[in-house]
């Protein structure tokens, strides 16, 4: 099984570049195969991942620059497990949804798998170096997608703002991890290392506010999140569908995989462990406020983003085994939920041609399939228990809880509050906005979801019932996760 | 004696300076700028440099300074017109910073220390023979980069100095096969959309 | 090889000269070159001597390379391998940098060969002022004495001058001759003045006696400080940092393309070159006083080159700016010193002959009869016309920002790592955020080129012969970043010679 | 006779080299005033020349002072580099000038931004 | 059979239900909906049954739901007395009225028949799950379950933009529950340890807490919400929208009474934690109450049986708040059947006038639907507390458990449940005799309205029949039989049976105040011996505070509604555009405009170069000066 990590990164970077070369008739089907090959390796690793052994499996490790000791390390924990079949699925649902009509299509397919593959690398990188190098590899591809073949007026921009401010972050994450090889005395880039050496905690409060400041724009965590509206706006459907139901999570991940083990005591002028939470409630509420105010469904979606976010990074910084798999569930169950919501989306934007609540109304009647499962959708984004995301927001209030009160019970207020803007978004969209007094006569004529997009969404779905009803499924894997971090929440007061 | 010849010949050396700097003519700029070097080379004199002395005289106040002014023959009178600057306030700050800049040499320089000499016969030093000794022994290769610079010197001036239009008319290239990048325009249909 | 002085003059054995010329036999074989060169363009019937000079140029350089692999590769350059009384050295510093401007040369000639043609200019007398400047920037980069220092960087001045204007219809190539000219010799003379100071001070032009001497006199001496200035600055200007930049953008503007290639590459390698020696090496004892120095130049060269690039149109000219930024990170490996911060230089020198020549040799390939066609509206769609270029644009764009895995990244990577580990954290952070502004403008060329046309435009034709030298570049720039340690190790070994002596 | 490290003899009389020095410094900064006073650029070379010679002045009194010929052969050096940069410039302003009449720097600057 | 499988049989049935029924696009044959909606909620009700009959108990584990640290969470089923008694309500009220929905919703199409019986076998699964579940998160679960279904079935007629909006007030009120719920959850385990009732209620110890009062308090914002009390009541009238089956079975019969069962099952908590106890009472009490006068003064029949509905809940509430839980539960059984049969007795009514729930266009229903008026009688009379009822037996354990609990809690929530009373006799009374009775009114939609049909009449039937029999069950007022609080006794513990003198004399009287309040209506709304509309005229303040429910709605809008909206827009353009977007499109032009002003200096004149160069030189003299005197000191 050694070099199947490598052959997880490798496959979509090469088939990538392949697609890019192949005429167009041939591109969909290597990279439907592809991103399908991708799919199984990733559940092979799933399968056969030990969940008694705490630590890295599956471990690949070479010198690659020797005099720095830069490692290509590569493994996977219970954390980036998931995350990668996650990688692979969406990936995989991003390409069949993939319009045959897309112009310049091979490239369009092409970059869609070399992202795919910059985020399988995130996920299993254990060495800082090899890590920032996937880190922003999936960030070019990114660029590209949602620049040449964006919506909207002026896509450029999107991306360019999208770009310039995730590196901002990300750059100043460079001089963390130079700051680590430097400052740590260990002399290596490799992640385990240096979280057995730790500098002191005026060191750590440098080095973490550099490294958080590349994860919490990527997440993002308000108020870096002003890239998100344009770019998710701008982002044309299957690339949106890896760009929000993955790419947000590599950051939320880094925090887990390397903020906090590598930087756990930041203490300087103050603690940024309690700055973190904060904002992350802030997040919360202030996504679920703006959702409120929008008028474009996207939008509202995009914003309803920025709030699930929040419960992943508080899940994070509450210290504690329920917040932090929780926050791991969370990443997971958005991860499912958002594509699906923009799917349906795109589904009803192609086939009224407006993103406009304002304009929309009756749809349920024209498209009855296609309400239901918008309907299911709704519930699970807004956290009805018994589906997915409730798991995970239950897990990082309930850990949240534990770190501090106050917080969880602002957190819970971005529950009241996102069935408010979900069913308004619902609602709006599927009835009528007047008072008819009899039933409006079914329409035959044939505008309901189409059987292709019903099979994209079917799969989704059915994550959201099963991870809702059995998420020790995805926290067996996970039994050392934020365990011992309490000493650390308990500081915060 | 000695050092009624240094402040002679360094204040001709200044004045001259001045010379270059002030005079409007570009034909006065020049012959002050053979006073600096005749001086100087007095100075060298001073400073028991015979060989410098003679190519200072030599070559450079004759040979080079000659073709300053060919150059300004040949460009014919030219006055410069108005103020140095512009503005005043680029003025101003011309003059500060020299002045910064000026000031801060001469403090350095007028607290100097110096190294002590180096031990050996003085009686040799400066001559042509030492000199020559020097050129042909350690100083073989800086030498023979002197003469490489001047081959390149030349080469440059000459490209110069040909007379324009020489050059030759560009190919004319035939038109490109058709390429990949055309089968991509048909491809793909950006050319027609 | 002790300094010779005055009194005791030691008669030139002709036994050393074998071991002499070896020491500069790449310098040799590029000189040697030259003349034939020059024989060559008097000689031959017209038609052919560009072409011919073209490849006897070719030829040259590559024997001058393979001198320069193959002294290496025998470790004859792990020693000091001093050569004429001390005056260059064939140690492995001098070596990889005569590999790299060898590399540079080859590079040029064919770009330049190709252009030449189509902008319709003499080809033969181009490529000899290329090789003259090769000359220059090698003894630079062989240089351990300040008269070799300075001879070395006035034969690259002054090739540099006649070639920038090389385009004698061309007003904005004369202008850049001239500014060149002026501006370049006023720097020259402060270098010169700094040197004749240094001189002063210890008695010695020699880089390793320099050293010594400082070590066990008169480290403080107003002298010194004033040769570290006025050195400290004429450097700065060769390497094209801020504030003393301003020549750079007019300069790289208005000269012919390949030459600005060549210049933007060249000239700042031999000068990092020669501050390597000269401070690094030979003022070692100083260091804090020149360190301050060019922190200062560095921090400034990156905040406005970097800024200064997003409101440019013309690719050459957002190069410039983008060179006056790369100027900033390379000082910051410069800075930190040691065998991390000048093998990190060396790399990224490396790295930033492929990446930034790349760039400039395929918007080459732009260049109509009448002008270099560099604005931006001239690359427009520039991918669709040629997906080829279109991609290698974007990898040297890709590589300039910093991208990984590309080597650029790479380069940066170690820069800054040497940076952070001498204290110098201040600064790249600096460099960091400046990095964000330049992805604006990188990216901001890949918006030209990768907007899609409104209709086909074919390329000019004639440029099938450099394809090869881009897919060359561009294979570089990925290959050295996704294996970075052997061209990292060629680094260290040359940092080697520079960390024993004169202490 | 006790000679002091600065001082140099010539004849019977004993000079300070500072005072060379100093006189070299007003020459190079006077250079430096003229480049960037004025506006003919072949004036603006001729005083490029002009600090090139202070220069070595500097470079021939600490030569004497030290008892070492390398200053004077490094002057010498100096002297060639300066010709060949006099050559090299002369021919630029020429070429420049046989297209138009450059009397003034400032009309150079058709490039900037 | 054993529990183990008979407990998840009781999910599996309208589980599979729900699924066969929404998975065929509700595209199946009628017949088939008809035979399976009701069909798999009365196969659960004979699971129960068997359970009721086997006298099975037990805490039957499935599968692990998540372990994380300490916190570890098993989908398990706890079958005791209390939640076999809640399983038996739901499945047989519920069957009842699944099937009078066959009838009632016969004029509905295909699609949304199926629709219809998919939401409501959905809605028995939560209600279930809710009752059966073994820990705090699944009953969170069925909570937001029978939220969800509320929400479904209360925006069942989609195109009513009104049914739409108070679908949605309904879930969010519901959610505002849920969390309070859940965060309930979080005191208990981060105190505890445990999530399992099991567990929970060993580990909860003898003395109160500031914890068990909060978790007391969170737990009951919950019921409060659920079961529509005050301050979250406010989407129960409008929940009227749904069909009338829904009101029936989920509005009036089993979902709104969640919360007293919650209070049942935390009864080893409240017994403890006395204020949040305490504070259940009260809440029930004037909620009660409330609703009572509110229900004075409505005119949709639909919704003067939602206030009613809130008033009788607050009577349990009361019950449970005093640890009367036998009391309360068998309340919530009694108020099962007589409000599931008055709705569905109103639906009847409606289904035969189109749909019109305004009483003031009824009337001379006696004469047309006298089947369905003589139902709807017993049902008044059970409500109105009337001997021999089911509605008089509960109500008076009600009362007089809280009578003789004999602190002053139990004597002023008594005071306030009287008082009640004799309101609930009066409104009730109104219904009947303004409604029924009266003669038909002008604009009556039907001129000749026809009795339900046979599948609509036997349910009510039934329930009539239950609503006249089943206080026979528990008659211990009178001093029979107890049957219930026997049956609930191993889970709530021993209910007071003993009754004194005084306390029959209490319940006499109210007994005649209440038949007193139920005749005195007929002076009101029949004979108009006294006009309603007199005493309108007379008290125009406090007709309209009751006509506008005390400015609940109103007040709910204004605040939190539109001041949501507001602060949702203002935050739009006075935060997030300015500043935190404004921020960054700040630096971006401050780079700009910075490198314009930096394009400036490279003016092209070389002269300026030079002086840059030169200041640039004294800059860094001045560095190299001060480098230099910092390291010698």
């Amino acid at each position: 099984m050694s070099g199947i990590l490598s052959l997880i990164w490798l496959l979509p970077a090469a088939g990538g570049v392949l697609c890019a070369l192949l005429p167009r008739r041939l591109t969909r089907v290597a990279a439907i195969l592809v991103a399908a090959g991708e799919l199984v390796l990733t559940l092979i690793v799933a399968y056969s991942f030990d969940s008694s052994h705490h630590g890295y499996q599956f471990v690949e490790q070479a010198t690659w620059v020797p005099q720095f000791n830069v490692g290509y390390h590569l493994g996977v924990d219970g954390l980036s497990v998931w995350l990668l079949v996650l990688n692979a699925l969406i990936a995989l649902v991003a390409v069949l949804a993939t319009p045959a009509r897309t112009a310049r299509l091979s490239s369009f397919l092409g970059l869609m798998l070399l992202m795919e593959a910059g985020m399988a690398g995130v996920f299993e990188a254990l060495d800082l170096v090899l890590f920032y190098v996937f880190w922003e590899g999936m960030l070019i591809p990114a660029y590209f997608l949602l620049w040449l073949w964006g919506e909207g007026d002026r896509p450029w921009y999107a991306a360019l703002k999208f770009v310039l401010y995730t590196l901002a972050g990300s750059l100043l994450m460079l001089v963390g991890v130079i700051g680590e090889y430097a400052f740590s005395g260990a002399h290596t880039f490799d992640i385990a290392t240096l979280a057995a050496h730790q500098p002191s905690p005026a060191i750590q409060f440098g080095l973490f506010f550099l490294f958080a400041i590349a994860f919490v724009v990527k997440v993002p965590v308000f108020p870096f999140h002003s890239w998100l509206p344009d770019a998710y706006l701008a982002a044309p459907t299957p690339f949106l569908l890896m760009f929000a139901g993955v790419m947000g999570k590599t950051g939320a991940y880094a925090m887990l995989r390397i903020l906090l083990p590598l930087n756990p005591q930041p203490e300087g002028w103050w603690n940024w462990n309690a700055v973190l939470p904060v904002l992350a409630v802030l997040g919360i509420i202030w996504g679920a406020l703006l959702a409120l105010a929008q008028r474009d469904i996207k939008a509202v979606v995009a914003y309803s983003s920025i709030s699930h976010m929040g419960f992943i990074v508080l899940g994070i910084f509450a210290f504690n085994a329920q917040g932090q798999q929780g926050a791991v569930l969370q990443m997971l169950n958005h991860g499912i939920i958002i594509p699906a919501l923009f799917l349906l989306v795109a589904g009803i934007q192609a086939r009224t041609g407006t993103r406009d609540r304002e304009v929309l109304s009756d749809l349920a009647p024209r498209m009855p399939v296609m309400a239901g499962v918008f309907l299911i959708v709704t519930m699970a984004a807004l956290g009805l228990p018994g589906l997915n995301s409730f798991v995970g927001e239950f897990m990082t209030l309930l850990g949240a809880w534990q770190f501090s009160p106050w917080l969880a019970v602002a957190g819970a207020i971005g529950l009241v509050l996102a069935p408010v803007y979900m069913l308004r978004l619902f609602q709006g969209l599927m009835y009528s906005r007047t008072q008819p007094a009899h039933a409006p006569e079914p329409v035959t004529k044939r505008t309901d979801i189409a059987r292709g997009e019903l099979a994209l969404l079917a799969p989704l779905v059915a994550l959201m019932f099963l991870l809702g009803l059995y998420p020790y499924l995805i926290t067996q894997f996970l039994p050392a996760l934020g365990q011992g971090m309490q000493v650390l929440g308990s500081r915060w007061s | 004696m000695a050092s009624i010849v240094f402040y002679l010949f360094g204040f001709l050396a200044l004045a001259g300076g001045l010379g270059v700097v002030l005079f409007r003519e570009p034909i006065k700029n020049v012959l002050s700028l053979v006073l600096v070097m005749l001086s100087l080379a007095v100075l060298f004199l001073l400073l028991s440099a015979q060989f410098v002395f003679a190519v200072q005289v030599i070559v450079y106040a004759g040979a080079v300074m000659v073709l300053f002014l060919f150059v300004v023959a040949l460009m014919g009178p030219i006055h410069e017109h108005g103020s140095a600057w512009r503005t005043a306030g680029s003025g101003i700050l011309a003059l500060v910073v020299v002045a910064a800049f000026a000031g801060f040499l001469w403090s350095m320089l007028s607290s100097v220390r110096y190294r002590s000499p180096d031990a050996g016969d003085q009686s040799l030093f400066g001559t042509v023979q030492a000199i020559g000794v020097g050129l042909f022994t350690t100083y073989l290769y800086p030498f023979e980069l002197t003469s490489i610079l001047l081959l390149v010197a030349a080469v440059g001036a000459i490209y110069l100095s040909r007379r324009p239009g020489d050059e030759p008319a560009p190919e004319l290239v035939e038109e490109p096969a058709r390429s990949i990048e055309d089968r991509e325009v048909e491809r793909t249909g950006i050319a027609a959309s | 090889m002790e300094l010779i002085g005055s009194a005791t003059l030691p008669a030139y054995q002709p036994a050393w000269a074998l071991n002499d010329l070896g020491a500069i036999a790449p310098i040799v074989a590029v000189t040697v070159t030259l003349l034939i060169g020059v024989v060559a363009d008097l000689v031959a019937p017209r038609p052919l001597r560009g072409r011919l000079v073209a490849g006897i140029s070719t030829l040259g350089l590559l024997v001058a390379l393979g001198t320069a692999v193959f002294r290496y590769l025998a470790g004859w350059g792990t020693g000091p391998a001093l050569a004429y009384f001390g005056f260059a050295t064939g140690d492995s510093f001098a070596l990889l940098f005569e590999m790299l401007f060898a590399t540079l040369g080859i590079l040029t000639v064919i770009v330049a060969s190709s252009y030449v043609r189509r902008r319709g200019f003499l080809e033969s007398e181009l490529h000899v002022l290329t090789l003259a400047a090769v000359i220059g920037m090698m003894v630079l980069g062989s240089a351990t004495s300040l008269v070799t220092v300075f001879l070395g960087l006035e034969t690259l001045s002054i090739a540099l001058y006649v070639a920038c204007g090389f385009n004698r219809r061309d007003r904005a190539s004369q202008e850049s001759a001239a500014k060149y000219l002026i501006i370049g010799g006023f720097a020259s003379a402060f270098v010169l003045y700094g040197m004749a100071l240094v001189y002063g001070a210890t008695g010695s032009t020699q880089l390793g006696v320099i050293a010594s001497r400082i070590s066990t006199d008169n480290a403080g001496s107003p002298l010194l400080l004033l040769g570290v200035l006025l050195m400290g600055v004429g450097f700065a200007f060769k390497v094209s940092a801020a504030p003393f930049h301003m020549w750079t953008p007019d300069v790289y503007q208005g000269a012919p393309l390949p030459v600005t290639a060549f210049m933007s590459v060249g000239t700042k390698a031999a000068a990092f070159a020669m501050i390597i020696r000269v401070f690094g090496y030979g003022l070692v004892h100083l260091g804090p006083e020149w360190q301050a120095l060019l922190a200062f130049v560095a921090a400034t060269s990156m905040i406005v080159g970097n800024l200064m690039a997003i409101v440019q149109s013309s690719v050459k000219r957002l190069l410039a700016y983008s060179g006056i930024a790369h100027a900033g990170y390379i000082l910051i490996g410069v800075i930190a010193g040691g065998s991390t911060g000048i093998a990190a230089v060396l790399f990224y020198l490396f790295a930033y002959l492929f990446m930034n020549f790349g760039a400039f040799a395929v918007v080459s390939t732009l260049a109509t009869r009448d002008s270099d066609r560099d604005d931006f509206s001239d690359l427009e769609g520039l991918a669709y016309r040629s997906p080829t270029l279109g991609v290698l644009m974007t990898l040297f764009m890709l590589s300039l920002a910093g991208f990984p895995p590309l080597v650029g990244f790479f380069g940066k990577l170690f820069l800054f790592t040497a940076g952070v580990q001498a204290g110098y954290t201040w600064l790249v952070v600096i460099a960091v955020l400046a990095s964000v502004v330049s992805v604006y403008y990188y990216f901001r060329v890949l918006v030209h080129v990768w907007t899609p046309l409104p209709e086909a435009r074919p390329l000019p034709a004639g440029i099938r012969g450099i394809q090869g030298t881009l897919w060359l570049t561009g294979t570089f720039v990925v290959a050295l970043g996704i294996v970075a340690a052997p061209l990292l190790q060629l680094g260290f070994s040359g940092a080697q010679p520079l960390l024993t002596a004169g202490r | 006779m006790f000679l002091a490290a600065g001082d140099i003899q010539v004849g019977n009389e004993t000079l300070g080299v500072t005072g060379f020095l100093l006189l070299a410094t007003a020459l190079f900064v006077l250079g430096a005033i003229g480049v960037l006073i004025r506006r003919n650029p072949l004036v603006m070379l001729i005083c490029i020349e002009l600090m090139l010679n202070a220069v070595n002045l500097t470079l021939v009194a600490f030569a004497r002072q030290l008892n070492n010929l390398e200053g004077q052969l490094f002057a010498l050096m100096t002297m060639t580099v300066a010709a060949a940069e006099a050559v090299v410039g002369l021919a630029i302003l020429v070429d420049i000038f046989r297209v138009r009449a450059v009397d003034d720097v400032d009309e150079l600057s058709e490039l900037r931004g | 059979m054993t529990g183990q499988l008979a407990a998840i049989l009781i999910l599996v049935l309208p589980a599979l239900g729900g699924i066969f029924l929404g998975g065929f696009n509700w595209r199946g044959p009628r017949l088939l909906t008809q035979l399976i909606g009701p069909g798999v909620v009365w196969l659960a009700f004979l699971v129960v049954l068997w359970l009721f009959f086997s006298g099975t108990t037990g805490d039957y584990t499935y599968w692990t739901w998540i372990r994380s640290g300490g916190f570890s969470v098993p989908f398990n089923l706890h079958v005791d007395h209390l939640s076999v008694f809640m399983c038996l309500v739901i499945t047989g009220v519920g069957g009842l009225i699944v099937t009078y929905a066959v009838g009632y919703m016969d004029h509905e199409t295909d699609g949304s028949y199926a629709r219809f019986f998919c939401y409501m076998d959905v809605f028995v699964l939560s209600m279930l799950l809710l009752v059966l579940a073994g820990n705090v998160v699944f009953l969170i679960m069925g909570w937001a379950g029978v939220g969800l279904s509320s929400y479904l079935l209360i925006g069942f007629y989609y195109w009513r933009r009104t049914a739409v909006v108070a679908a949605r007030k309904a879930f969010v009120m519901n959610v505002i529950g849920d969390v309070g719920m859940i965060l309930a959850g979080f005191v208990l385990f981060v105190t505890y340890h445990q999530i399992t009732y099991s567990g929970l209620f060993g580990a909860l110890g003898k003395s109160d807490s500031w914890q068990l009062e909060l978790a007391g308090f969170l737990l009951l914002v919950g019921g409060i919400a659920k079961s529509a009390q005050l301050p979250l009541h406010t989407w129960l009238p409008d929940a009227m929208e749904g069909p009338t089956p829904v009101s029936a079975l989920i509005h009036a019969a089993t979902m709104v009474t969640a919360g007293v069962y919650l209070v049942a099952r935390f009864s080893p908590l409240y017994n403890v934690a006395t204020g949040a106890h305490a504070s259940v009472a009260i809440v029930g009490a004037v909620s009660a109450l409330f609703a009572a006068t509110v229900a004075l003064v409505q005119t949709d029949i639909k919704r003067v049986l939602a206030y009613s509905t809130m008033s009788q809940i607050g009577y349990m509430f009361l019950a449970v708040g005093v640890g009367a839980y036998s009391a309360g539960m068998f309340h919530l059984l009694s108020h099962a059947f007589f409000k599931a049969l008055l709705f569905m007795a109103a639906g009847n009514v409606i289904h035969a006038l189109a749909d019109e729930q305004d009483m003031r266009r009824y009337g001379g229903l006696w004469k047309d639907m006298r089947t369905t008026s003589i139902t709807f009688l017993v049902g008044s009379l059970s409500l109105a507390g009337i001997i021999p009822f089911v509605g008089f037996f509960s109500k008076e354990s009600v009362l007089g458990e809280a009578f003789s609990s004999g602190t002053a809690l139990g004597y002023s929530v008594w005071a306030i449940g009287f008082v009640t009373a004799v309101l609930t006799a009066f409104y009730t009374g109104r219904m009947w005799w303004f409604a029924f009775v009266r003669p038909a009114a002008p604009y009556r939609p039907a001129e000749h309205p026809h009795e339900a049909a046979p599948v609509m009449l036997v349910p009510v039937a039934i329930l009539a029949v239950l609503a006249t029999f089943g206080g026979a069950l528990q008659t211990s007022a009178l001093g029979g039989w107890h049957l219930v609080s026997d049956f609930l006794k191993p889970v709530v513990g021993e209910a007071a049976t003993q009754t004194s003198a005084l306390e029959l004399a209490v319940t006499t009287l109210t007994l005649l105040l209440a038949i007193a309040a139920f005749l005195l209506a007929r002076q009101f709304w029949l004979t108009g011996a006294w006009s309603a509309e007199g005493w309108r005229r007379r008290l125009p303040a406090v007709t309209a505070l009751l006509e506008h429910k005390y400015y609940f709605d109103e007040i709910y809008d204004a605040v939190f509604v539109r001041g949501m909206d507001t602060a949702a827009h203002d935050s739009e353009r006075f935060l997030e555009a300015p500043l935190i977007d404004g921020a960054v499109r700040g630096v971006g032009s401050a780079a700009e405009s910075s490198a314009s002003g930096l394009s400036m200096t490279q003016s092209g004149l070389l002269r300026s170069y030079l002086l840059v160069f030169l200041g640039g030189a004294v800059v860094a003299a001045a560095l190299v000066l001060y480098t230099y005197s910092r390291l010698v000191g």
